[in-house]
């Protein structure tokens, strides 16, 4: 009964916006609008959901585990969790004291994450990165010349460089690129029938 | 000593590339910049809008992408004001209004007036759902905007139901959902010219939507607004930053190619030296 | 009937037509798909040639991705690999390490690894076997699971699933100790990084086709031969499309805009 | 010089160098830091979620709109997850959720992602260049068909496909490379000139 409104909930979801993009029919797009802002509200509840499953993955961290660290980190961890909610919650998130958090913490936290590729890049670069066969070689040949193309030393080294980039970046890589949009195109509808029809084992949920 | 540069620690790497950053920051080269097609052709395009037009802005980034996209950004708006073009922002990440609230108050919007030239909806959950619902009914989908004030009767949506009544959009993005998800959405069924303001690792990945037209143009990351600062001549962060890029660009070259030296020497004198035991 | 979508509709339309009865098809037995050789799949078992030879343990990672949501097929795909490969390591009696980084994936993967023991009739090697969560968060995980791999010196390890940003470091330090490393991921934006740092990469849908090589499973199978049938008729439009205007019409053109 | 004394550059610049500490070594200072921002991120989705259920539910039934019930139940039986007796209930908002992506997905690829890109190669063959977009799209297309086998004309093709995808690949990987670096660089500018005060 429960698999049976699940499966009904999720292919009508799909089909309603399926077929309000192909035929213009008034309850169809009615249906549609509906459709679309509940789901809105669902995904900002799912939104906040996520969150509620962090809080109680760290819970158990802090009851389970040994580790006097691991323990700290849990509780640090949730205590910026609850003060940022409570502050956005009371104060909005426009107010001065939530922009110190956002400014302060949340943004430069993930910048530097992102950032730190870099450095794992340089090392790939000098220990991983060998011309081993002709997949390594045009592909450090198409990289080469992509990185020098995108700053002005490229340049200075050889003025034909940023033209060789672009060429590059336009006309084999574009190729490439769509031949897997167009195949990644095809997987990711085989996908979405399948989940809509229910016949995929990684069912919802 | 090849050998030991082949075991060398990658911490000492790190501190050769940390240094290669920094020197070029403190003392810039001053290297010319350069302009490619996708800069001109979304700098076209707002160049050709007519003043009072809307343009639709979706902030859909992580902090993670923001340092390299907030200078493209600052030139792009900055161009938009001086052309008195009105800007929609919104966003379908969650850490996008707060950070379009930051690059709006760095940029010439500041002197204009909030709500008639500008606005900041804020975020909406559910991604290409959200996009879908957004473009639309704006109004409906944001009826109140980040800053919590009513959109009903703010003047910048008059005339302005769905998508289909603004200009253009440009996406400025660092993954999905971003650009693909708006071409489905909006650009492609409605007909709305669409441009990106993308990190530099997503660049390659759109080249096939540039060559079908489905995006007008594209700006990448930090080099774009290197490029598009010269083109308003507002020098700003995009420019002084070009110098560290380069450097550790070349820096990065250098490991590949020493690596490379380092592996095929070892091989060689492996081989030899099976060679000399084959004969032994 | 909304203009200018007319073909799309049609194609919609044959698309799924299609790949509901290659689904049904494979399902009801009729016939058994052949997969491709897969080179970085051939080359597992001599990963484990080597852990065996050389004495030491082999890794393995799911991916980071979660059993719900977007990139759950490509943890799904990981796991399938995974009781191939613990077979193997249950054959040849090498220790296995597992790291994981979602919570829910933990009790998969023991769950699946158990069970290839059991086929195998190695049941008391399972001792043997050492599948650890390590942390939820992308990074601490990485980091984790890089500290694992430096002390473990693991002969061979295998990456296959969802990854992100974190992928290079994993590689990387692969690299370092020295590991034979066969890699897969449909996260097409790191498959750049698993190319240049690992010894063999299933790129993209190979993951989906590798698993389901490996497990037979229908599902997997159907909608792959679907898939392929419907590739085919994009290399027929492309084809025959680019040969009509090369000639001068625009009969292609105006038809798939219609 | 003129350093910084604003509480959130201060609080910025601390996290910042902590997190970088990383590559060189793990160490508890970064797992302070790593923890604070995970923990406020996921605040922050909890406020912003939070701002959409209150603007487009909870304000709207108030004012009388009763339909909005329904996605609010639905968003409230996201949370049976959290008991053992009712957590399949959970599955019926995320199934709405899942297939309402997964229609929009599909009603779009097969336009923009499929129709539209085949149609985009359809150009004159006058130039290399133009041979070289549909031969390119044509042989990584052939790469990716699983139940033939790579014989023959086929093998070839894919075999042409796999080199035009390490192009790809090599030119992800570059542009990858130029973002994480303009993203460092972004870092440098905020501690040397934001904060520090060095540069101008």
């Amino acid at each position: 009964m429960l698999r049976t409104a699940t499966l009904a909930v999720t292919f009508l979801a799909g089909i309603i916006v399926i077929l309000a993009f192909f035929f213009d029919v008034g309850f169809l797009a009615t249906a549609e609008a509906r459709v679309q802002d509940w789901g809105v509200i669902v995904a900002a509840f799912a939104l906040a959901m996520a969150s509620i499953n962090l809080v109680q993955v760290n819970i158990r961290r802090i009851s389970s585990s040994d580790d006097a660290t691991e323990k700290i980190c849990a509780v640090v961890l949730l205590a910026a969790l609850v003060v940022m909610s409570i502050i956005g919650l009371t104060q909005g998130p426009t107010s001065d004291t939530y922009n110190v958090l956002f400014d302060g913490i949340m943004a430069p936290g993930q910048s530097t994450v992102w950032a730190l590729g870099v450095f794992y890049i340089s090392s790939a670069a000098y220990r991983a990165f060998r011309v081993k066969n002709v997949d390594a070689g045009l592909l450090l040949f198409s990289s080469a010349f992509v990185m020098l193309g995108a700053v002005p030393i490229g340049e200075v080294i050889w003025s034909g460089i940023p033209a060789v980039s672009q060429w590059i970046v336009d006309v084999p890589n574009m190729a490439g690129m769509r031949g897997m949009l167009i195949g990644a195109g095809i997987g990711a509808f085989s996908g979405g029938l399948r989940l809509l029809l229910g016949i995929d084992r990684t069912e919802v949920g | 000593m090849l050998s030991k540069l082949g075991r060398i620690d990658s911490r000492v790497l790190y501190l050769i590339l940390l240094i290669a950053f920094i020197v070029p920051l403190l003392c810039p080269l001053g290297l010319p910049m350069i302009i490619s097609d996708e800069i001109k052709r979304t700098y076209d395009l707002i160049e050709s809008l007519p003043e009072g037009s809307r343009v639709v802005v979706s902030f859909d980034l992580s902090p993670g992408g923001y340092d390299e996209l907030a200078p493209a950004c600052a030139a792009v708006f900055n161009h938009m004001a001086m052309k008195g073009l009105r800007l929609i922002g919104m966003s379908f990440w969650d850490a996008g209004p707060s950070l379009l609230d930051r690059s709006l108050a760095g940029s010439l919007y500041v002197d204009k007036e909030y709500g008639d030239d500008y606005v900041n909806l804020g975020f909406l959950a559910g991604g290409e759902n959200a996009m879908a619902a957004a473009a639309r009914d704006i109004r409906g989908a944001f009826p109140s905007d980040f800053h919590d004030n009513p959109t009903a009767n703010m003047p910048i949506f008059e005339g302005v139901q769905s998508l289909k009544d603004v200009e253009m959009v440009i996406v400025v993005a660092t993954g999905n959902p971003g650009v693909p998800e708006w071409i489905r959405q909006v650009g492609d069924p409605m007909g709305v010219p669409i441009a990106t303001i993308v990190i530099a690792g997503l660049v390659a990945d759109y080249a096939p939507y540039i060559q079908s037209k489905q995006l007008i143009g594209m700006i990448p990351g930090l080099r774009g607004a290197a490029g598009y600062e010269s083109l308003i001549d507002m020098l700003g962060r995009g420019t002084a930053g070009l110098d560290a890029q380069s450097v550790a660009h070349l820096m990065i070259l250098i490991f590949v190619l020493v690596g490379n030296i380092v592996y095929f020497a070892e091989r060689s004198r492996e081989k030899e030296e099976s060679a000399k035991e084959g004969a032994a | 009937m909304i203009q200018g979508r007319q073909f799309t509709l049609l194609l919609f339309l044959v698309m799924s037509v299609i790949m509901l009865y290659a689904g049904n098809y494979v399902r009801k037995g009729k016939k058994t798909i052949k997969i491709r050789r897969l080179s970085a799949v051939e080359a597992i078992p001599e990963a484990i040639g080597r852990a065996t030879e050389a004495g030491r343990p082999v890794h393995f990672s799911p991916g980071l991705a979660a059993i719900t949501g977007l990139d759950a097929p490509q943890t799904f795909a990981g796991i399938s690999l995974l009781r191939y490969i613990a077979k193997l390591t249950a054959r040849y009696d090498v220790r296995l390490i597992v790291t994981i980084r979602q919570p829910a994936v933990l009790p998969l993967a023991q769950e699946t690894i158990r069970q290839s023991y059991l086929e195998e009739g190695k049941f008391d090697a399972l001792s043997q076997v050492d599948v650890m969560f390590l942390s939820n968060q992308q990074f601490a995980y990485a980091a984790a699971a890089s500290g694992v791999i430096m002390r473990e010196k693991p002969a061979a390890s295998f990456l296959f699933g969802a990854f992100w940003a974190e992928n290079l470091m994993l590689a990387e330090v692969g690299t370092q100790v020295d590991a034979y490393q066969i890699s897969g991921t449909a996260s097409i934006g790191q498959v750049p990084f698993f190319v240049t740092t690992t010894d063999y990469c299933l790129i993209g849908e190979e993951l989906y086709a590798a698993a389901a090589s490996l497990t037979a499973d229908e599902v997997f199978l159907g909608a792959i031969l679907g898939q392929d049938i419907c590739k085919g008729i994009m290399v027929a439009l492309l084809v025959v499309g680019v040969i009509v205007t090369a000639v001068g019409s625009d009969l292609f053109v105006r038809l798939l805009s219609l | 010089m003129n350093m910084s004394t604003s509480v959130s550059v201060w609080l910025a610049a601390l996290v910042t160098i902590g997190l970088i500490s990383f590559v060189f070594k793990e160490n508890f200072y970064y797992r302070i830091v790593e923890s604070l921002y995970v923990g406020v991120s996921a605040g922050h989705a909890i406020v912003l979620g939070w701002g959409n259920i209150r603007n487009l539910a909870i304000r709207p039934l108030g004012e009388g709109n009763v339909a909005v019930i329904i996605p609010i139940i639905l968003g409230l039986m996201l949370f049976t997850r959290y008991f053992e007796k009712w957590h399949r209930v959970s599955r019926i908002p995320t199934g709405f959720l899942m297939g309402l992506g997964a229609g929009l997905s599909m009603r779009g690829i097969v336009g923009s992602q499929i129709i539209e890109q085949i149609k985009a190669c359809y150009v004159s063959l006058n130039s290399i260049n133009n041979i070289l977009i549909v031969v390119g799209t044509f042989a990584v297309l052939s790469y990716f068909f699983f139940t033939v086998e790579h014989d023959g004309f086929v093998g070839k093709s894919a075999t042409l496909g796999r080199w035009f995808m390490m192009l790809c690949f090599g030119a992800a990987y570059g542009s990858t490379v130029t973002g994480r670096i303009s993203l460092f660089v972004g870092r440098l500018q905020f501690l040397l000139g934001d904060w520090l005060g060095i540069l101008q």
